[in-house]
């Protein structure tokens, strides 16, 4: 190799932000004053200075082939001072300094297939993650989860219809990188991992697979004269948490790896405390395309909470005014033992009141 | 006659408001030498800040428990303390006497005891307190032949409380009295011959302010309440708002709702939404003659409750949701719950573990399964948080869900 | 033994209640309809009937001699109709059936020395336990520590002037025989359990004792020869719990056997649920006979109470509503490590929010 | 040229009017063989139902982490889709682009990768998806030369996110941008060269309504927040009440605000009891032009936040209630906070725990005492409720208490 290939990287880290900003951004940094929404997917910030930016936000599908990136960029210079900015849940933001830009700027987006929308109370993009696309450890796929939700639910992201903003999030195995959300669309193993013996011994550190089974299920054990491992299969819970250190404990399953629904996730301090979501369903189909089964109770659930909360609920806390039972009441679900917690600390999820609603 | 210790620190406790132990005890000194060196060995445990008594074995003909032996380890010093035994003894639903009897079991315990009687233990007896062991069995009969019956201690059903409720007040919302009774007396043998994993109590609130502590303090808890709407009287609301001017209304009533569900009208009339009414009593607490109950009455049961030992306090949690309590079988149900829970318990509870610690251990829901009952979302405060679960039988617990609500609603 | 010694017991279990009821009582059984409280210590219950019943209550030292007793058997005779009961806190209750005989109770009953109270928003009597008087593991005393705490807090039991009722429990040891309280007065131990070796082999069952510590700090070990038990000192948390069943644990210690003082329990379901009482203050001393540095620090704490808190809230909901860092600053209490839960579950009490009063 | 499979599960996804990654990826396939074997083997997937890929190690010179290798497991069929790794990129604070940048990223990843480009990763890396080995080094030199770096994969400091904060959005209270780059660049050694118990994740949020999501997700949270009184323009206050209407002010405001801090007067202006406001943002957002955060700006610190493995989920823990971020000194002492915390847990955390499951394992306050800071009660929700605990220290703590206390009053 020549010596111009030995290029030392230049750890530079992360760049430095104001160089890719909107003019306009950087000028008013830290001076903005507020801001409004003249429409669904539009944002307008007014700063201190008097200086004004409206911010287009437009729907993406993340994992996008360069011609659409460049596409996008063509629509930035063309209607949008030649700056964007993405959103933690992958939408894309365009930003302009007068309000006549507001409307070619969708227009055009539209015309090019992206939705404009996803801002104050509606359904914004889902949290995407990788899927049977390239992760090693998935039991579903997510650009296709996503596509498949957001197609559905299309009209709640580009109209503001919503008691508050929903975020839903996917995981596409039980390792859960989609993050807590007011719906949240995940794996759940229903089957101990088979184990391929063969396997065991080349390819997992033992001792570290053992390590990871958080209800010590999994212990050392000689198959066929090998060294390999043994599962309690009436301990093991199906997390699947050995999957990624050791392969060959194969958890995933066309047939037995389910997918369930939590609810009430949230993050923002707005009003009550960031709360965990809650399990609502499980055992749902994991079907490919479009997993219309998972689909239809998600806009189910949608539907009760756009009926009956009350403006600024967040899905958990409107279901935490009315009460689980009434929710469950509302959405037809079965309640069974498995809704009762029974992990560490469980018991604080327990009704230790007489505190009921009839 | 009387036998007399020094006692400056417990001579300062004659002084004050409040009524004095101490002057009692001195009082009985004077007849009792029992009490003349139990009152010696108590001065001597505030001087040395320790307590000196041990425990042992006794009882009373046929019975296992209900008396709690104390031996002096300080007989070198108080010689007459060397025997001070409590017989624990249970009152009355309600605690109620009237003066004839009172005085009876005076005279009894002046015969054959100290003459000291607590009124009452944190369990709900009355506990006669110093008989030496050659005393004990008299003392008993005499009490039992006046119609009372010891109280428990050690591994085995304990003595229980109910509130003063429908006797005098009017959130009662079933006979807390005859419950009590029912309950309690269908496991006399359980009370009797400890043989128990642990100690199991039951305690009986009328209604959701459970002025007996029952969520915290009871094996299991049987507590009042309703099904249908609270009861309110407009023209009373109207009559309180006079006395009391809306803004209290405001401040102490609606604005303290736990559920925001209570308003109050522009017309001076209360609005409750009942739907999301969770039963808390505050606003009938508030206004008790314009509020009441609802007219659909029965009770909430709570399992597990109990104090510190050994995996930290804890609360009862909601087992029966609602259940009516005003038929003959409606008694024998309740009595048939407590002793499946108890059986159940006394099979799989391990030793000195109270119910509420082994459902800790195995999981409500395996306790439900193991003692007939269905999952229902009142028993929860919110759904599990973690995914940390096995869900084979997804469809088939759903199914069970189905079809006990298909029953109920057919 | 005479053949009549050997009588069998009857196992008539608990009485029936309506033989001793007051018969006003007994004629309204479940139709009450209404109470107000005309005055501290009094109230006065309408029955659907119109029936009417006047009770007054006072508080009793518990622990009684029969003179005591026969005493306030004579006032009831006298004064209130024949019939008492006696409360959960060991007040003693004298019904009667007319207003006018309300003030010659009362009157009576202050004359022989017995307060008139603890009904509404005072404080009533303090929930007693054992202590030095019988019980055989405790660390201090009750009957004295009650007597001393209701002299100084006397004039909160006979008016109405607190926010909300008032509940005050102590304890004499670490099992807490004590409830759940507004205020609860515990024992705490600081250090482990003294060996007193040559006992053990006679008394204590080992295997049990092992059993019963919570932390699995004992452990069976040979002690000159002879079977003893053994405590890992830097495990060991010195809850007393090995005493019991093993006298020879010596737990206790005039010196080193604190109180600790806890706040907010609550048993009640109005308004808010029930709630546990969380840990303020520690290493008090256990100073007889009148333990002024409990009751100063009592009196402090409801002192706070009284003129922070709102009608109707209850010590534990003031402090909801002020936060905890405002209930340390006005009390001028000093926040310490030990105030942070580390048993099971604790992080579910750690804050998980930016929710914070600076 | 195009590789060519049959996709019929595929191709449903193109229809809809959500933008279709599908369709992208077949113009991909029309000239990367690469992405052609990828959407057949995409397509396996959807029918059996299963995943392909399997992990293994590539990184580029220099670095231990940064690229996810993906090796097909399906090569027979897939033969072009063999390696299929992704290169994980760290963007500007705040995720800002020119279209020059961008557009010149998309060059690169066309010359040596796919030409499918994940934006953003959820840990808020840009992710090359698509390299064979032998294309890492030369599309990392070309990324790295246009000023991007590698971010986190494997046991290391992760990639940060911050939020749009002062950049466009008034609720801010600190700079994110800054902030995040100065932390970050402290630890490109812990986030190139993978050597800790496991991952490691900052994330900056401006205020209390936390768009990163911090709290759950970040090991390290840097919420931005305010000390002093929320700022009320009363003449806005006014304005929106003409606009909406006081009922809507009441409802919604009013009547939410977490402590009932907040009341209408009857003159339509808002009174705010501040010392109760928990800075929940609440107000504030509904009524962006009349309320705003206070002036004396800063932060709150929370440590532990996390999804699933091992223990389940962990919310954040308060550390520092209150930090202020505005001096060089200031971002220094964030900066050695998170290397302190960062060097006790690689000495201290065990294979694979991360930050918050240590601390649950050897508890907050000795965690908090190793890495030098006081306990303070803004860090709990409430006090202890467990009497298990041993006090022998008491005093001293007290001491402790009392000097910190001293020494902010003085
Ligand atoms: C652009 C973005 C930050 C970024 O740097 O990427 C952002 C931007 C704003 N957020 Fe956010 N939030 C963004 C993700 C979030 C998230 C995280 C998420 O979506 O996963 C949360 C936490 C959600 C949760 O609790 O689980 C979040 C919770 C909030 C809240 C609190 C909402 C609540 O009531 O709970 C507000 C306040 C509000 O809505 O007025 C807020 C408010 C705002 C404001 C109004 C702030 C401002 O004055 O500029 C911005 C416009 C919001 C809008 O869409 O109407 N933002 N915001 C993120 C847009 C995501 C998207 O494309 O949909
Ligand atoms: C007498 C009494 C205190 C009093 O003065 O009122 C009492 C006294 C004792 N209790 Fe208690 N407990 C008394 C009510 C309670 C209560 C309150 C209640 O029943 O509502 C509790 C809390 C509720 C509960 O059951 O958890 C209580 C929780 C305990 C415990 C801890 C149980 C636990 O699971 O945590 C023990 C320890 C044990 O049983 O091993 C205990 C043990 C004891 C022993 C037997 C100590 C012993 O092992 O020798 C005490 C005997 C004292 C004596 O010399 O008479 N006592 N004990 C109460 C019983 C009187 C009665 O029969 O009416
Ligand atoms: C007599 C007694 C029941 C008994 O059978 O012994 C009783 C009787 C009444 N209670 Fe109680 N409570 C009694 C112990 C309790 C307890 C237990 C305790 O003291 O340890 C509680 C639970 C305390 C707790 O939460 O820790 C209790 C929580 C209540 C409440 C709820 C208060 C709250 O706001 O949290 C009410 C409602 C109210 O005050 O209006 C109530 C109301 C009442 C009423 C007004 C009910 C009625 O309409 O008759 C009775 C008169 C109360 C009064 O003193 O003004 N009672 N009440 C008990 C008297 C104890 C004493 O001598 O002080
Ligand atoms: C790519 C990404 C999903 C996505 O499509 O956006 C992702 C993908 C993977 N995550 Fe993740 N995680 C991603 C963000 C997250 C997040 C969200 C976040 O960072 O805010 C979480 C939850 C927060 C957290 O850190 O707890 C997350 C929690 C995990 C975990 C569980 C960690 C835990 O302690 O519970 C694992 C398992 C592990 O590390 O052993 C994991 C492991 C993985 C692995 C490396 C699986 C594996 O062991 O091979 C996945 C590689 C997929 C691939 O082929 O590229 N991923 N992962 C996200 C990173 C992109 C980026 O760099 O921007
Ligand atoms: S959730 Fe699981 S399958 Fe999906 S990207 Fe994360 S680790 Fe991979
Ligand atoms: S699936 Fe989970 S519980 Fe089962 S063996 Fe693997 S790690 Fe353990
Ligand atoms: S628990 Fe209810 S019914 Fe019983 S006395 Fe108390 S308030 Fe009355
Ligand atoms: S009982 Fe409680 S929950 Fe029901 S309306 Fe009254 S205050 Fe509200
Ligand atoms: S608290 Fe302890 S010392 Fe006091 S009576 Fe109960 S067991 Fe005995
Ligand atoms: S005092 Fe408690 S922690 Fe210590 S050895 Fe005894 S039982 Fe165990
Ligand atoms: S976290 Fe706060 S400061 Fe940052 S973008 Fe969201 S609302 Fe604005
Ligand atoms: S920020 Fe939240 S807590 Fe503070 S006044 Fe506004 S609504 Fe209330």
């Amino acid at each position: 190799m020549s010596q111009q290939q030995l290029r030392q990287a230049v750890e530079s880290g992360v760049p430095d932000a104001f160089q890719y900003m909107h003019p306009l951004m950087a000028r008013n940094y830290g001076q903005w004053d507020w801001h409004d929404r003249p429409r669904p997917g539009v944002l307008h910030h007014v700063a201190k200075s008097g200086d004004q930016i409206w911010t287009v936000r437009a729907g993406t599908q993340r994992q996008m082939d360069t011609d659409t990136i460049r596409k996008l960029c063509s629509i930035a210079d063309e209607f949008a001072e030649g700056h964007v900015r993405f959103t933690i849940r992958s939408n894309i933001e365009f930003m302009v300094s007068a309000a006549e830009k507001v409307d070619p700027l969708i227009g055009k987006l539209n015309q090019e297939g992206f939705p404009v929308g996803g801002t104050g109370n509606s359904m914004s993009m889902i949290a995407h993650t990788q899927g049977f696309l390239h992760c090693d450890i998935p039991a579903t796929d997510a650009s296709g989860v996503v596509k498949s939700l957001m197609d559905e639910l299309y009209d709640e992201f580009v109209n503001e219809r919503m008691p508050n903003r929903v975020r839903i999030s996917t995981s596409c195995c039980q390792i859960n990188c989609g993050g807590q959300a007011d719906i949240a669309i995940n794996v759940q193993h229903t089957k101990p991992p088979k184990i391929n013996h063969d396997l065991v011994a080349n390819v997992c550190e033992r001792p570290s697979v053992v390590a990871r089974c958080p209800v010590a299920a999994i212990r050392p054990a000689l198959v066929n004269g090998k060294p390999s491992l043994e599962v309690d299969e009436k301990k093991c819970i199906c997390c699947g948490a050995c999957y990624p250190p050791c392969p060959p404990m194969q958890i995933n399953d066309p047939e037995h790896s389910k997918l369930a629904i939590w609810i009430g996730g949230k993050n923002s301090n707005a009003r009550s405390k960031p709360t965990f979501q809650k399990l609502v369903a499980a055992g749902l189909p994991n079907n490919p395309p479009r997993w219309p089964e998972v689909a239809a109770l998600v806009k189910k659930i949608l539907r009760c909470y756009q009926e009956d909360a009350k403006d600024w609920e967040r899905v958990g806390e409107w279901v935490e005014r009315i009460g689980w039972p009434e929710f469950f009441k509302k959405t037809d679900l079965p309640f069974t033992r498995f809704h009762v917690e029974n992990w560490r600390g469980g018991r604080n999820s327990l009704n230790a009141s007489t505190h009921i609603r009839f | 006659m009387a036998k007399q210790h020094d006692t400056p620190n417990l001579d300062q406790l004659e002084s004050g408001p409040w009524p004095s132990f101490v002057t009692g005890l001195k009082r009985l000194a004077e007849r009792s030498d029992m009490i003349g060196d139990v009152l010696g060995q108590l001065e001597y445990s505030y001087q040395t800040r320790k307590g000196y008594w041990k425990g042992g074995t006794i009882s009373v003909r046929g019975y296992g428990g209900g008396i709690i032996p104390r031996f002096s380890e300080v007989t070198d010093r108080f010689p007459d303390a060397a025997e001070f035994h409590t017989l624990r003894v249970m009152p009355a639903p309600g605690m109620h006497y009237d003066t004839g009897i009172l005085r009876k079991l005076c005279d009894i315990w002046d015969r054959n005891g100290s003459g000291l009687l607590a009124l009452h233990g944190q369990s709900g007896d009355m506990m006669f307190q110093g008989a030496r062991s050659d005393q004990v069995q008299q003392a008993f009969d005499e009490i039992n032949e006046l119609g009372f019956d010891l109280g428990g201690a050690g591994p085995s059903v304990r003595t229980s409380m109910s509130c003063v409720g429908a006797a005098r007040c009017e959130h009662s919302c079933y006979s807390e009295a005859v419950a009590h009774r029912k309950v309690m007396n269908a496991f006399v043998d359980d009370l009797h011959r400890p043989a128990l994993p642990y100690k199991f109590k039951f305690k009986f609130s009328g209604c959701p302010n459970d002025c007996m502590n029952s969520i915290q303090r009871a094996d299991m808890a049987v507590i009042g309440t309703w099904r249908d709407d609270i009861q309110v009287k407009q023209e009373e609301v109207g009559e309180f708002i006079k006395a009391k001017g809306r803004q209290y209304v405001i401040d102490n009533v609606v604005a303290r709702c736990p559920t925001s569900c209570i308003t109050l009208k522009d017309d001076d009339t209360l609005d409750i939404d009942n739907r999301n009414c969770v039963r808390c009593m505050h606003c009938i607490n508030v206004m008790t003659k314009a509020l009441s109950p609802g007219n659909d009455k029965g009770v909430t049961i709570l399992v597990g409750g109990k104090r510190t030992l050994k995996i930290g306090d804890l609360f009862g949690t909601v087992i029966v949701p609602f259940k009516k309590l005003e038929t003959e079988e409606d008694y024998d149900s309740l009595v048939e719950l407590a002793g499946t829970i108890i059986d159940f318990w006394a099979e799989n509870g391990l030793e000195h573990e109270r119910c509420g610690e082994m459902i800790d251990r195995i999981g409500l829901t395996n306790f439900l399964e193991a003692i007939g009952l269905g999952v229902d979302p009142a028993m929860i405060a919110h759904p599990r948080t973690s995914s940390y679960v096995r869900t084979d039988k997804w469809e088939e617990e759903a199914e069970k869900w189905r079809m006990r609500h298909a029953e109920s609603a057919g």
